[in-house]
């Protein structure tokens, strides 16, 4: 193997991570500013409401190389804008369904509830993450 | 080892000159080849051009074959590619490949007389020819370029025109009343009808939009030119500039290696699939 | 060169290509397809679904990888393919005649150093279609026969027991010869049968359509007729005819990106059918309706290459007929237009 | 698409610099595509910093900047104007968020700069293809909306009329004055509640900028900040209280009685009833549940009695709609169920009360004229015992939060007690005591010490009655013996919760409600006083336990905020809303279905957005499959280049 | 049994009474035993109308096809149209008008009832006959189908050659229709629905990969699925990158930026991608007509994909495609009770 990120003792997962702007992304800030040490694996982008991620940014992640992809939102009855995470819910239960069907490891796909007061279980979400994808190692089935 | 058709040469953009902007800007771009490796051209010819990651797109030669070191290309921002090229800066490296086509039958024009009819990026095909046939002024008869885009800011290559203006005859033409528009203002078409260039003896080379070219090629027949004193281009999409990958295809031709350089009796054989 | 092999010897000859990629025919997923052949060879198919051209045109190509970063000098590597000889087993002789009719396209004008450096390496070895596959096979109304060893390098014919082999070309003989010992010499008898089975062959009932020289003219006629959309009018424009068709070539180019200006130039299949193939980037479409793809298609292979190359374009293989989603068949089209 | 983008990366001091390598991420992202200018900076928050930014972009003629500094929460306006600065739309700036999600979480020097660099990858690729946007302009309706006529609503009511705005304010019940008008003394300074609240409250019935709707609750509310569209429904005034002398003629004949809820149900009223002496309006009321005479051939006594034929049976329910520009919402509290409380005999006993009813019975207009009694046999309780935490800080069982005020209000009950039964014993089971702000450890240590209060810290296990006392099982944890209390009365002091109403109104509303379902505020630190819909604004014990103080500093302040709300002829509203792209919509409605704002609707089979109503969530994208409609300046097309800059 | 002249007669009265424009139905092919869609737009032709076992295809496509034609034509025919419809032509029908596609007056549902039998899967017949081809499938009365080839006529248990969908059809009597042939029958002895996913889930999640990653590396990315599929109407697909919409207003950023999640290339990683995000844009929606897997040329099993979806959307939301038409889509609606466990 030439790419040495796909050697087990260097793996590094690579996971995006979608936040919602007002749980989950201000966890994470919370979790900083509380100076939580958490793994560097997880990249965050940050969308309005999880509501808005569009199955395609899961799949499509997996298919550009992601080891593993986190979309975490307010909790329920938390969200800013009311229903934003129902929606998100149903519809990404769908996608995890679907990617356990045709064969994705389960534990790639994560879903979690962080409010923003939860800075200490945002860590704590992205380390067992990264501890589950560390084990799995790198994502090759549904990657370019 | 067989030459790998595919596999483009660098060129180094050497030069940007806006032409016109708005919404479908056209750059002119002068592209080097680095490499030492550069090609000859007929006039009419194309090259495929590329930006790697964006892909390619077929882009006729605008400078005259008599040109050595560089070779010169008029984009219209269209999609994709031409969008990458035009947000191309001095220097980039891009890819080319050709020359592919045929090429307007210049020689054997000699001792006619030359009506050229342009509008809008569809200039650029036709402009090779008119800078070779002007660089070559005697052997032909008179020249007169036809000219006409929407506004007097649209209009490609002003600089030229005005060196153009000693040899030939320049009648262009703007579809916008303008204030202090000195020239024509109205369609392509109607400024040919108005000037009505003389048949005898001619060829009459036009290139534009689909709907000005056809107003054109009427008109020119209202004139009395024959099918056969009638050129243009035809620009189907094309992929691989090669004859093989089948979209050009018009009737047993693919436009990319017969054509694009058709005579209008050529052309009215032909499926009007263009 | 002409052989006798007992079923059971097919086994040793192809044993005996060591070196070589062997390719047969397999029954999986309930249909038939090439697939590498491992020890023994199913010869009982039908016509495989897809065609023997993806050997030589496969439907990815990598043209070359490129690596751009802003003001360094991009480095392309070209990926010509260098693959091991590739005998492919079981080519039906339509899948045979077709492979001339492509290596025709991939030469004129510019040679396609990819077709070729597959091409060059390729050895089909036929399998002469004693009974019809399909109700739609047409080879013969498509000007072969179900025995033609056109395009082949090998041509078997199954005479129940033992295979017949004629070794037809210079290649075809070679590999024949490394497997010598599987083989016995071919009796007078054996070629009688040969001829017998190959005779009745030829008798077999097949779809049939007006007369073939005819057509050309017979779509010159009609080229503005009705009937192309009415024949069209229940197309989904899938292109299942043209992909699987073994003389369909034509081609997309896409650069395909892993990251920022890095990626592979890459050649896939595309065809006539699809609705975007002609779709200029400014909208407009020469071929905007499905009558006017139908026709394209259809004039291509019968009028056009005619035209250009003395031949038509079509096997008849009626791949494309059996397996149109919606029952659009060329045999039918054609009758019409000969018709018309 | 911008062309030309710059970069900032910011030390924050060592805050950043000490685990990525800034210099690093801004040499880095010089290369790449659309870069025009990156370099890093210590501080980019400070003036200079400010300036560097408006310097390049000026010089660089930069049409897009990122800031990769820290999070966007705290300085991205400080970007967003300095980039307006340098002629930048301020859509054109963002923040890549390199120190709380980054520098300070990671230590490994190598993977934070790794990290950073992809952060502001993403951020750039984000930039790049942000349309500058205007703020939506929207007219704004001056009259304002008050939910509840408790103190936290007649506060806010009487504040927004001093600015000059119109108020309409609705309350539920007959009258107004929630539950302050219930009690008896307030804490700290035991002055009376109802000699500090009815003045306010005549001054609402005599103010002519406010609307005052009784019996009336919000049906439905439509519209958006500056131009809500509100249906009232009020029940059916069966007595007019234009025409009503407050003669009490009609009581003496009716025949029905039930609980009087003012009272807390220590005493009945009848069907036709006043809820209390001082009720604003001052009007008699029929209860429709209990009346008889709604079928008038069984009853409708009270009418004939009536010289001023106040009273008229066929009145009907009425729904008015009103449009308001803002709203504020002060639906209060309710205490948490005695149902509940079974373990300490809650509902079982007579005399085990909750804290409003002790209040009606210490209050000289509640059910016993001011004498502490027991409701059971009217005799004095000579030991009483208060139980606070009743109901709160119990997680597993009740509430898990502390209800804030029972502390204040059992010391305050205990010290009332005192006062009126001077040879009682008083003990007080409690958790611990609770008692900030101002005067109020005085007030408590005066009960312990002045009133000779016992205070057993400890909780109760159970309650039960035992000849003719309740038996209070406990233990004193500071001594660690379990303590048995013969008492004549146990008080408890319940957790404030969401009054019913509050859970309705926050439906109608649409605003959140947080887990034990107060109102939510849009932030617990900074936006205490509004809810996540703007133009919608909380006050009082609606959005969580508080005491008559901090209602009223809240109710002014919800009323402040509306008052410079609706100041302005016109309000900003976010234009990052979401975009239909016409072609690719085949009018489905998924969308109008997923928006939780209604802000899509059909138009010619095309889903139009009202762009006013938008609030750019993208739900409505995250459901279209044909990826039609998008959200302005995060579109699918920017987060698949984010997602590939990042896995790049 | 379910007696084509009265179908015939039908379409024959609503052309001639001139309540429809057209009447989509089967006739007679010419590839083979099988039938073809056809438009009939004058009584006359009614007769040519067939109604067998070999009536493949879901014929609401052709609505939407229509439905396309007449939005780009300059004259717009926007009469009525009749469609024959079995069980799950009738429910594409329901989720296209649910989707506002058209509207209910401007089709006639021709409902016709499956009653105890369907559709064959050809190479499920191929394969019976032992790659012989039939020259004529009938239905056989209850659950039999009548076979005749060139050595004579048979007749096989229903359950030998119908398509799998068939064999797990909730719903074989169009639920939406102007009219209905045939009895409708609440019970078929046939699988339990969902059976096939149902065994698929059985199987541990290394073997379904490796079944897809098989599968997924097959596809020809001919689109052939998506072609063919009622509901896969857009106007252009966002992951199949043959149909690209280009109207006068688009610009060249638009053309220049349009979004290429998932490349041509037949690989599969590109392949798994267009697969799963057509499967996640049919949740809700696909009614398992299984012309997706029938029409695939290498036989990829696409219907477990989006059954699979159905079950959950089923099990776990109680919804149904074309049952549940006047609700909003399965997607853009939630419940509080929706599964809420898998989240951490
Ligand atoms: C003979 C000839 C001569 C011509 N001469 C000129 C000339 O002189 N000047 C001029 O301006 N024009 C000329 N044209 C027209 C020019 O070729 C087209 O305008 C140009 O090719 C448009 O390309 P584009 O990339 O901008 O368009 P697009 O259609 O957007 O894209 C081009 C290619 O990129 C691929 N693609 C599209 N979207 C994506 C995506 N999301 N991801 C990956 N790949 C994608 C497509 O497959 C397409 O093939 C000429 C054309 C012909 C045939
Ligand atoms: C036993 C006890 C003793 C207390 N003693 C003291 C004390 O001594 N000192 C002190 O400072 N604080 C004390 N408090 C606290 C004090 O009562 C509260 O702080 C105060 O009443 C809160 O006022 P509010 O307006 O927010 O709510 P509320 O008084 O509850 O008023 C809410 C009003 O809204 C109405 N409403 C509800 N829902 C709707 C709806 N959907 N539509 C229309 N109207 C609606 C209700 O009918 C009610 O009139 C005590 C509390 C208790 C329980
Ligand atoms: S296979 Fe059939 S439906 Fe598909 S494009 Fe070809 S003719 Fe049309
Ligand atoms: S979901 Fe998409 S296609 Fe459907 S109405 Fe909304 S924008 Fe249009
Ligand atoms: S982004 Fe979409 S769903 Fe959200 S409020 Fe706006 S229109 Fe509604
Ligand atoms: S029909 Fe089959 S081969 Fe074609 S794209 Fe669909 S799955 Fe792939
Ligand atoms: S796969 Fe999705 S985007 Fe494509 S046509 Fe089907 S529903 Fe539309
Ligand atoms: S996905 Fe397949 S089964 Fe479902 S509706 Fe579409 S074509 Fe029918």
């Amino acid at each position: 193997m030439s790419d040495p990120s796909q050697e087990p003792q260097k793996f590094e997962p690579r996971i995006v991570a979608f936040l919602c702007k007002w749980c989950s992304s201000a966890g994470s800030d919370l979790a900083g500013v509380s100076r939580l040490q958490y793994s560097p694996n997880a990249t965050p982008i940050t969308i309005p409401c999880s509501g808005s991620v569009s199955p395609l940014y899961i799949l499509s992640a997996f298919n550009k190389g992601a080891d593993g992809v986190l979309v975490s939102g307010c909790h329920p009855g938390d969200c800013h804008y009311m229903e934003g995470n129902y929606l998100a819910r149903r519809k990404l239960y769908l996608v995890k369904e679907l990617l356990q069907f045709v064969g994705l490891e389960p534990d790639r796909f994560r879903m979690s509830w962080v409010s923003a007061a939860e800075g200490a279980k945002f860590a704590q979400v992205v380390d067992g993450f990264v501890k589950d994808i560390r084990t799995l190692g790198p994502q090759n089935r549904l990657r370019r | 080892m067989m030459d790998n058709i595919y596999l483009p040469k660098i060129g180094r953009i050497a030069g940007i000159e806006e032409e016109t902007q708005g919404g479908r800007a056209i750059k002119t771009f002068k592209v080097e080849f680095p490499d030492g490796d550069g090609f000859e051209h007929a006039c009419g010819q194309c090259a495929m051009l590329s930006i790697f990651g964006r892909g390619e797109s077929m882009i006729s030669i605008a400078s005259s074959p008599l040109v050595k070191d560089y070779k010169q290309f008029s984009i219209m921002r269209m999609g994709r590619v031409t969008t990458a090229f035009h947000e191309a800066r001095i220097g980039d490296l891009i890819g080319i490949r050709g020359p592919y086509g045929n090429q307007f039958p210049l020689d054997d024009w000699k001792g006619r007389d030359l009506v050229f009819i342009g509008g809008g990026v569809g200039l650029a095909p036709i402009w090779p020819v008119i800078q070779t046939a002007v660089a070559r002024r005697e052997e032909f008869g008179k020249i007169t370029v036809f000219y006409g885009a929407r506004t007097s800011r649209d209009i490609m290559y002003k600089a030229d025109f005005e060196r153009l203006k000693g040899s030939a005859d320049v009648q262009l033409s703007v579809d916008a009343p303008e204030a202090g528009w000195p020239a024509y203002v109205g369609f392509v078409p109607a400024n040919l009808m108005d000037k009505a260039p003389s048949p005898d003896n001619a060829i009459a080379v036009t290139c534009g939009p689909p709907i000005m070219i056809k107003f054109v090629i009427q008109n020119l027949g209202q004139l009395g030119f024959a099918d056969e004193q009638i050129y243009t281009t035809i620009e189907n999409k094309m992929k691989c500039g090669v004859g093989k990958c089948g979209r050009c295809n018009v009737g047993k031709d693919y436009v990319c290696v017969k054509g694009p350089v058709y005579s209008w009796a050529e052309l009215k054989s032909l499926p009007q699939e263009y | 060169m002409e052989k006798i092999l007992a079923k059971e010897k097919l086994r040793d000859w192809v044993a005996s290509l060591q070196g070589c990629e062997v390719h047969g025919p397999a029954f999986a997923d309930a249909v038939w397809n090439y697939a590498k052949a491992e020890g023994d060879i199913d010869l009982r198919h039908t016509n495989t679904v897809g065609s023997v051209k993806a050997f030589a045109f496969p439907q990815r190509e990598v043209f070359f990888r490129f690596e751009h970063k802003r003001g360094e000098r991009p480095s392309l590597v070209p990926t010509l393919p260098e693959p091991r000889p590739t005998v492919v087993f079981g080519v039906r002789p339509c899948d045979g005649r077709g492979m001339p009719r492509n290596d025709t396209v991939f030469s004129k004008e510019f040679k396609d150093p990819y077709y070729w450096a597959r091409r060059d390496k390729l050895i089909l070895v036929g399998l002469a279609c004693i009974e019809p596959h399909s109700p739609n096979c047409f080879c013969q109304a498509a000007g072969g026969s179900p025995c033609s060893e056109e395009g082949l390098d090998i041509l078997m014919t199954d005479l129940g027991d033992r295979y017949h082999v004629r070794g037809v070309t210079a290649k075809g003989i070679e590999v024949m010869e490394r497997g010598r010992d599987a083989f016995k010499e071919a009796s007078g008898g054996d070629q009688a049968a040969v001829a017998k089975a190959h005779e009745a062959a030829c008798k077999e009932p097949q779809r049939t359509f007006g007369d073939l020289v005819a057509i050309p003219d017979a779509i010159r006629r009609n080229f503005e007729a009705p009937l192309w959309d009415e024949m069209a009018r229940h197309c989904i424009g899938c292109g299942i005819c043209t992909f699987l068709c073994p003389t369909c070539h034509c081609f997309d180019i896409n650069d395909e990106v892993s990251s920022p200006g890095k990626g592979e130039r890459v050649r896939t299949w595309d065809n006539c059918q699809f609705p975007d193939f002609t779709l200029h980037t400014s909208g407009h479409n020469p071929r905007d309706n499905l009558g006017m793809r139908l026709r394209q298609r259809v004039s291509h292979k019968f009028l056009y290459f005619v035209e250009n190359h003395q031949t038509q374009q079509c096997t008849g293989c009626g791949r494309c007929i059996s397996e149109c989603p919606v029952g659009i068949d060329i045999a039918a089209v054609l009758e019409r237009v000969s018709q018309s | 698409m911008t062309r030309r983008t710059g970069v900032f990366v910011c030390h924050c001091g060592k805050n950043i610099a000490a685990t990525v390598n800034v210099k690093k991420v801004a040499q880095e992202l010089a290369k790449d595509e659309g870069v025009f200018f990156s370099e890093d900076y210590v501080y980019m928050c400070s003036d200079p910093g400010q300036g560097a930014v408006i310097d390049a972009i000026k010089k660089n003629n930069l049409d897009g900047m990122v800031i990769s500094c820290c999070s966007p929460n705290l300085h991205e306006k400080t970007f967003r104007d300095a980039s307006e600065l340098g002629g930048l739309n301020g859509f054109q700036c963002e923040i890549a968020n390199i120190r709380e999600q980054c520098a300070w979480v990671h230590k490994d020097i190598g993977k934070a700069t790794e990290k950073a660099l992809k952060i502001t990858r993403a951020a750039i690729k984000r930039v790049q293809r942000n349309q500058p946007l205007e703020p939506i302009g929207v007219p704004v309706t001056r009259r304002a909306l008050v939910v509840g006529g408790g103190i936290a609503g007649i506060q806010a009511a009487l504040d927004l009329t001093d600015a000059g705005l119109d108020v309409i304010l609705v309350e539920k019940q007959a009258t107004i004055g929630g539950n302050m008008i219930k009690l008896s003394e307030t804490f700290p300074t035991l002055d009376c509640s109802q000699c500090i609240l009815s003045p306010k409250m005549v001054a609402v019935s005599k103010n002519p900028k406010i609307r005052l709707m009784t019996q009336s609750e919000v049906e439905s509310v439509s519209g958006f900040v500056g131009n809500f569209r509100v249906r009232i429904k009020t029940k059916a005034q069966y007595v007019d209280p234009e025409q009503c002398k407050i003669c009490d003629d009609c009581t003496a004949v009716c025949p029905v009685a039930v609980p009087n809820q003012f009272d807390q149900g220590l005493t009945n009223r009848r069907a036709i009833y006043i809820p209390f002496a001082q009720a604003i309006p001052a009007s008699f009321n029929l209860d429709e549940e209990a009346c008889l005479g709604l079928n008038p051939v069984v009853c409708g006594k009270c009418e004939e009695v009536c010289e001023a034929g106040a009273i008229d049976y066929d009145r009907k329910p009425t729904v008015t709609e009103e449009d308001v520009g803002a709203i504020i919402v002060a639906t209060g509290f309710d205490l948490y169920g005695m149902d509940k409380l079974g373990e300490y005999g809650a509902g079982r006993y007579k005399d085990v009360l909750d804290g409003l009813q002790f209040e009606r019975l210490c209050s000289a207009s509640g059910a016993t004229g001011g004498h502490v009694l027991r409701p059971s046999d009217h005799r004095v309780p000579k030991e009483v015992v208060f139980i606070q935490c009743s109901g709160s800080r119990d997680p597993e069982n009740h509430c898990a939060y502390c209800s804030k005020i029972c502390c204040m209000y059992t010391a305050k009950h205990a010290t009332l007690y005192k006062h009126h039964v001077p040879d009682g014993q008083a003990y007080i089971f409690y958790i611990d005591i609770r008692s900030g702000g101002k005067g109020y450890e005085e007030f408590v240590q005066r009960t312990m010490e002045n009133d000779g209060v016992v205070y057993l810290r400890g909780r109760v296990s159970k309650v039960y009655q035992k000849d003719g006392k309740l038996r209070v099982l406990g233990v004193d944890t500071l001594t660690g013996t379990n303590v048995e209390i013969d008492a004549d009365m146990v008080v408890l002091a319940q957790a404030m919760q969401p009054s019913k109403g509050t859970a309705e109104i926050a439906k109608t509303l649409k605003i959140g409600r947080d887990k034990d379902g107060f109102l939510a505020e849009a932030h617990p630190k900074l936006k205490p006083v509004e809810s996540v819909t703007a133009g919608i604004y909380l006050a009082g014990a609606a959005q969580g336990p508080k005491d008559i103080p901090e209602t009223v500093s809240q109710a002014s302040a919800a009323a402040g905020k509306v008052i410079a709300l609706l100041s302005k002829a016109e309000l900003a509203h976010s234009p990052a809303v979401a975009r239909v792209r016409e072609p690719w919509c085949t009018g489905c409605e998924m969308c109008v279905d997923a928006c939780p704002f209604e802000a899509i609707e059909l138009v010619a089979g095309k889903a139009r957005v009202n762009e006013v109503l938008c609030e750019g969530c993208g739900s409505c994208s995250g459901v279209c499959v044909r990826s039609a409609i998008d959200v302005k300046n995060v579109t699918q097309l920017q987060i698949h280049e984010m997602i590939s800059a990042i896995l790049a | 049994m379910v007696n084509p002249k009265e179908i015939r007669d039908y379409a024959a009265g609503l052309l001639e009474q001139g309540r429809v424009k057209s009447v989509i139905g089967y006739r007679r092919g010419t590839a083979g035993c099988f039938a073809e869609p056809c438009t009939l737009t004058e009584p006359g032709e009614a007769g040519s109308l067939v109604w067998d076992p070999t009536c493949l295809n879901n014929l609401a496509l052709y609505l939407v096809k229509d439905r396309k034609q007449q939005a780009a034509s300059r004259t717009p025919d926007r009469r009525p149209i009749g469609i024959v419809a079995k069980g799950c032509d009738s429910r594409a029908v329901a989720v296209l008008l649910q989707e506002n596609y058209f509207k209910r007056e401007e089709v006639v549902v021709i409902g016709v009832s499956c009653e105890g039998t369907g559709v064959v899967d050809p190479r499920k017949l191929k394969n019976s006959l032992k790659g012989r081809s039939a020259l004529k499938v009938e239905f056989g009365g209850g659950e039999s189908i009548r076979i005749t080839t060139r050595a004579g006529e048979s007749e096989l248990p229903a359950r030998e050659v119908l398509a799998d969908r068939c064999l797990e059809c909730r719903e074989a009597t169009p639920k939406l229709h102007d009219v209905l042939f045939g009895e409708s029958l609440a019970e078929r002895g046939y699988d339990a629905p969902f059976r096939a996913v149902k065994a698929a889930e059985a199987t541990s999640g290394e073997a379904r990969w490796a079944t897809w990653q098989h599968h997924f590396d097959r596809c020809l990315r001919c689109f052939a699925c998506r072609s063919v599929c009622p509901l896969c109407y857009c106007p252009e697909c966002v992951v199949d990158s043959t149909s690209f919409v280009i109207t006068p207003q688009t610009s060249a950023e638009e053309k220049a930026n349009r979004i290429r999640w998932c490349e041509r290339s037949a690989n599969t990683a590109e392949s798994a991608l267009y697969h799963l995000t057509r499967a996640i844009h049919l949740a809700g929606r696909c009614v398992d007509c299984g012309e997706c897997e029938r029409v695939c040329p290498v036989n990829i099993p696409l219907r477990l994909l989006n059954t699979k979806l159905e079950m959950e959307a089923f099990e776990q939301f109680d919804y149904q495609a074309g049952r549940d038409y006047d609700r909003p889509a399965l997607i853009s609606s939630f419940r509080d009770e929706d599964p809420n466990s898998f989240i951490r």
